[in-house]
């Protein structure tokens, strides 16, 4: 095999840190011999499936994006729950209180572990799907639209995630 | 403390459960692809990530798989959901009447 | 509605019969001659967990050879039909649909977790369910993703072969170094036991679990290579 | 007690599965049938987690997690199929 760029190492690297704690965690022992068959397995597949992402593969290791990253799992929950209160409300109502659309939001994130993550914590959150993305625009299908202007729509779905994982991943 | 631990993990398998049922509710009741879709989605998420807690209060030594068929569910579940809706969504699949606006079907320029 | 009310008789008479089986079934009380002597001597005499597994790879080591080279068979024969019509229109790839941005990002994220799960329930299969045909579909499965996710996906059919060759004569060379060293073709015992219970157990089982899941993970790799490049062209 | 409410909890995903298998014969399209195929194998996985705890036997977890990839990608290959992306 000839010499890898500096690039494609650091983001075998990361496939190869996640693989193995997605091992360690699966196997849920740190023998030696889970870890020796572990560390193989996982090297095999970094370096043969070039194109792997992980989450460590973009990510920034600032103090900062450390902070974020708690910041955003806290978020996230916090969201998740409230998500899921507004749907049994929805669904409780005999009246079922719907008035859906598909609006257009702006992302300012160009890293894809960014944008994967934003797509999906958007689609866990009150009312809102991300049916798809475009470039730097998200098309988001909304339970209850409460602003089919844009800027607004943007502030009220996108602003929470974004200023957490800008930091994160940029 | 086991005992307090037993039933809080009762009681969060009951929760869980009962968020699932309601992500059923909603399959059955709301009016469009969309909006089952998101009923679905959300519903299972938090139901299945309180069910997998409240395993792990009753089994504390199987927290570490439970945590990881968390985090597995929480990558895939929104992931399927939206290849699902977009794909609906290219086949033209009909949005309710009360829908507001659509701005995705003049923009992208996607083949009708 | 008169199909309706048909596919619903039909149903009710189905779960009818499902609940009359299941709420007649009565487990065996004690276990038969031959399912007693596997219970009490496999752990003694093989060192693996899963008695399954055990009886899979080594007691009937020999099916087991027999069921991936039908495997083997299938995926060639499938290659074999689909490579003719593959000759036609090679390029031909319009129509089409791309996938969206996340489900590429996605599949690029989870494509190597779904490889390692694959790894991890075959080189188990001695102390977990699943084992070397279960893990092989699993890292068949990644490479559907891997389509899902761009259907113009060209597998390298060399090297998903290489693969299938390599491990395929790699299996039947430990049964043979069986015959060998220790009872017979496809002994387990070429390999010290080692602990009960733990992944480096059972001798040679994960090693021959680890060949069958490569090699059935590339069988069923190469005829969805077959299958995809047919359609599209 | 922690029966008890086990056994609540069972009831409660029997019943949510039985209003996603309603979704499931009505349709009416593909694509809702898919979304309630969806469902029920969540509700599959919540149940195999509640048998692991009830049996007290770790190993159903690997089924779960094998059941939960398994769903993601049926959902996506069928989803792929009907958008003619496949």
């Amino acid at each position: 095999m000839d010499a890898m760029p500096i690039g494609r190492m650091r983001s075998a690297g990361a496939s190869f840190v996640l693989l193995m704690l997605f091992w360690v965690m699966l196997n849920g022992s740190l023998a030696s011999d889970v870890l020796i068959v572990g560390a193989v397995a996982s090297a095999a597949i970094a370096l043969i499936y070039r194109d792997g992402l992980s989450i460590f593969t973009e990510a920034r290791w600032t103090p900062a994006a450390i902070g974020a990253t708690f910041g955003y799992i806290g978020y996230f929950l916090k969201e998740l729950v409230k998500s899921n209160l507004h749907i049994a409300a929805v669904v409780l109502d005999p009246a079922l209180p719907v008035h859906p659309g598909i609006v257009k939001v702006h992302t300012r994130l160009k890293s894809r572990m960014g944008r994967l993550l934003l797509a999906n914590s958007i689609t866990l959150t009150p009312g809102t799907l991300t049916v798809a993305i475009e470039d730097e625009w998200l098309y988001v299908h909304w339970v209850t639209m409460e602003a089919a202007d844009q800027e607004e729509a943007t502030r009220q779905i996108v602003a929470g995630f974004e200023s957490y994982l800008e930091v994160m991943y940029g | 403390m086991a005992a307090v631990l037993d039933i809080l993990g009762g009681l969060l398998l009951v929760a869980g459960t009962t968020f699932l049922l309601l992500g059923g509710l909603g399959l059955v009741r709301m009016p469009d692809v969309y909006n089952r879709i998101q009923a679905g989605t959300k519903a299972t998420t938090l139901g299945t990530l309180l069910t997998l807690a409240g395993a792990a209060c009753l089994h504390p030594d199987w927290a570490i798989k439970l945590l990881l068929i968390g985090l597995f569910l929480l990558f895939t579940n929104p992931l399927s959901s939206q290849v699902l809706a977009h794909a609906a969504h290219r086949e033209h699949v009909a949005t309710t009447p009360a829908t507001e606006v659509d701005l995705l079907d003049e923009e992208t320029g996607e083949e009708a | 509605m008169v199909k309706h009310l048909v596919a619903f008789l039909l149903l009710a008479v189905l779960a009818a019969v499902f609940a009359a089986l299941t709420l007649g079934y009565q487990p065996d009380a004690a276990l038969n001659r031959t399912a007693l002597y596997y219970a009490e001597n496999t752990a003694k005499d093989l060192g693996a967990q899963n008695i399954v597994t055990a009886i899979v790879v080594t007691y009937r080591g020999l099916d087991t050879l027999g069921e991936v080279t039908v495997l083997f068979l299938t995926s060639a024969i499938v290659g074999l039909i689909l490579s003719t019509h593959r000759a036609a229109g090679e390029s031909r790839t319009t129509g089409v649909p791309a996938a969206g941005e996340l489900l590429r990002t996605g599949s690029r994220l989870l494509v190597p977790l779904i490889l390692l799960a694959g790894v991890y329930v075959f080189v188990n299969g001695h102390l977990t369910p699943g084992g070397g045909f279960q893990g092989g579909a699993i890292l068949a499965s990644a490479a559907l993703l891997l389509l899902l996710a761009d259907p113009l996906h060209r597998f390298g059919h060399r090297a998903i072969a290489v693969v299938e060759s390599v491990s395929g004569l790699a299996y039947v060379g430990i049964g043979l170094l069986g015959l060998a060293w220790a009872g017979g073709f496809l002994d387990n015992r070429i390999l010290p036991l080692g602990d009960f219970g733990t992944l480096f157990s059972a001798g040679a089982i994960p090693v021959i679990y680890t060949l069958i899941g490569l090699k059935v993970g590339a069988e069923f790799a190469s005829m969805l290579a077959s299958l995809s490049e047919t359609e599209k062209s | 007690m922690a029966d008890a409410l086990i056994t609540f909890a069972a009831v409660l995903a029997g019943l949510a599965f039985l209003l996603a298998m309603y979704r499931f014969v009505r349709g009416p399209r593909t694509f809702d049938r898919v979304v309630a195929f969806d469902v029920m194998t969540i509700v599959s996985i919540t149940g195999i987690v509640l048998g692991a705890v009830v049996e007290e036997r770790v190993v159903y977890l690997d089924v779960a997690l094998v059941y939960a990839l398994m769903s993601f990608l049926g959902v996506i290959v069928v989803a792929r199929y009907l958008e003619r992306g496949l």
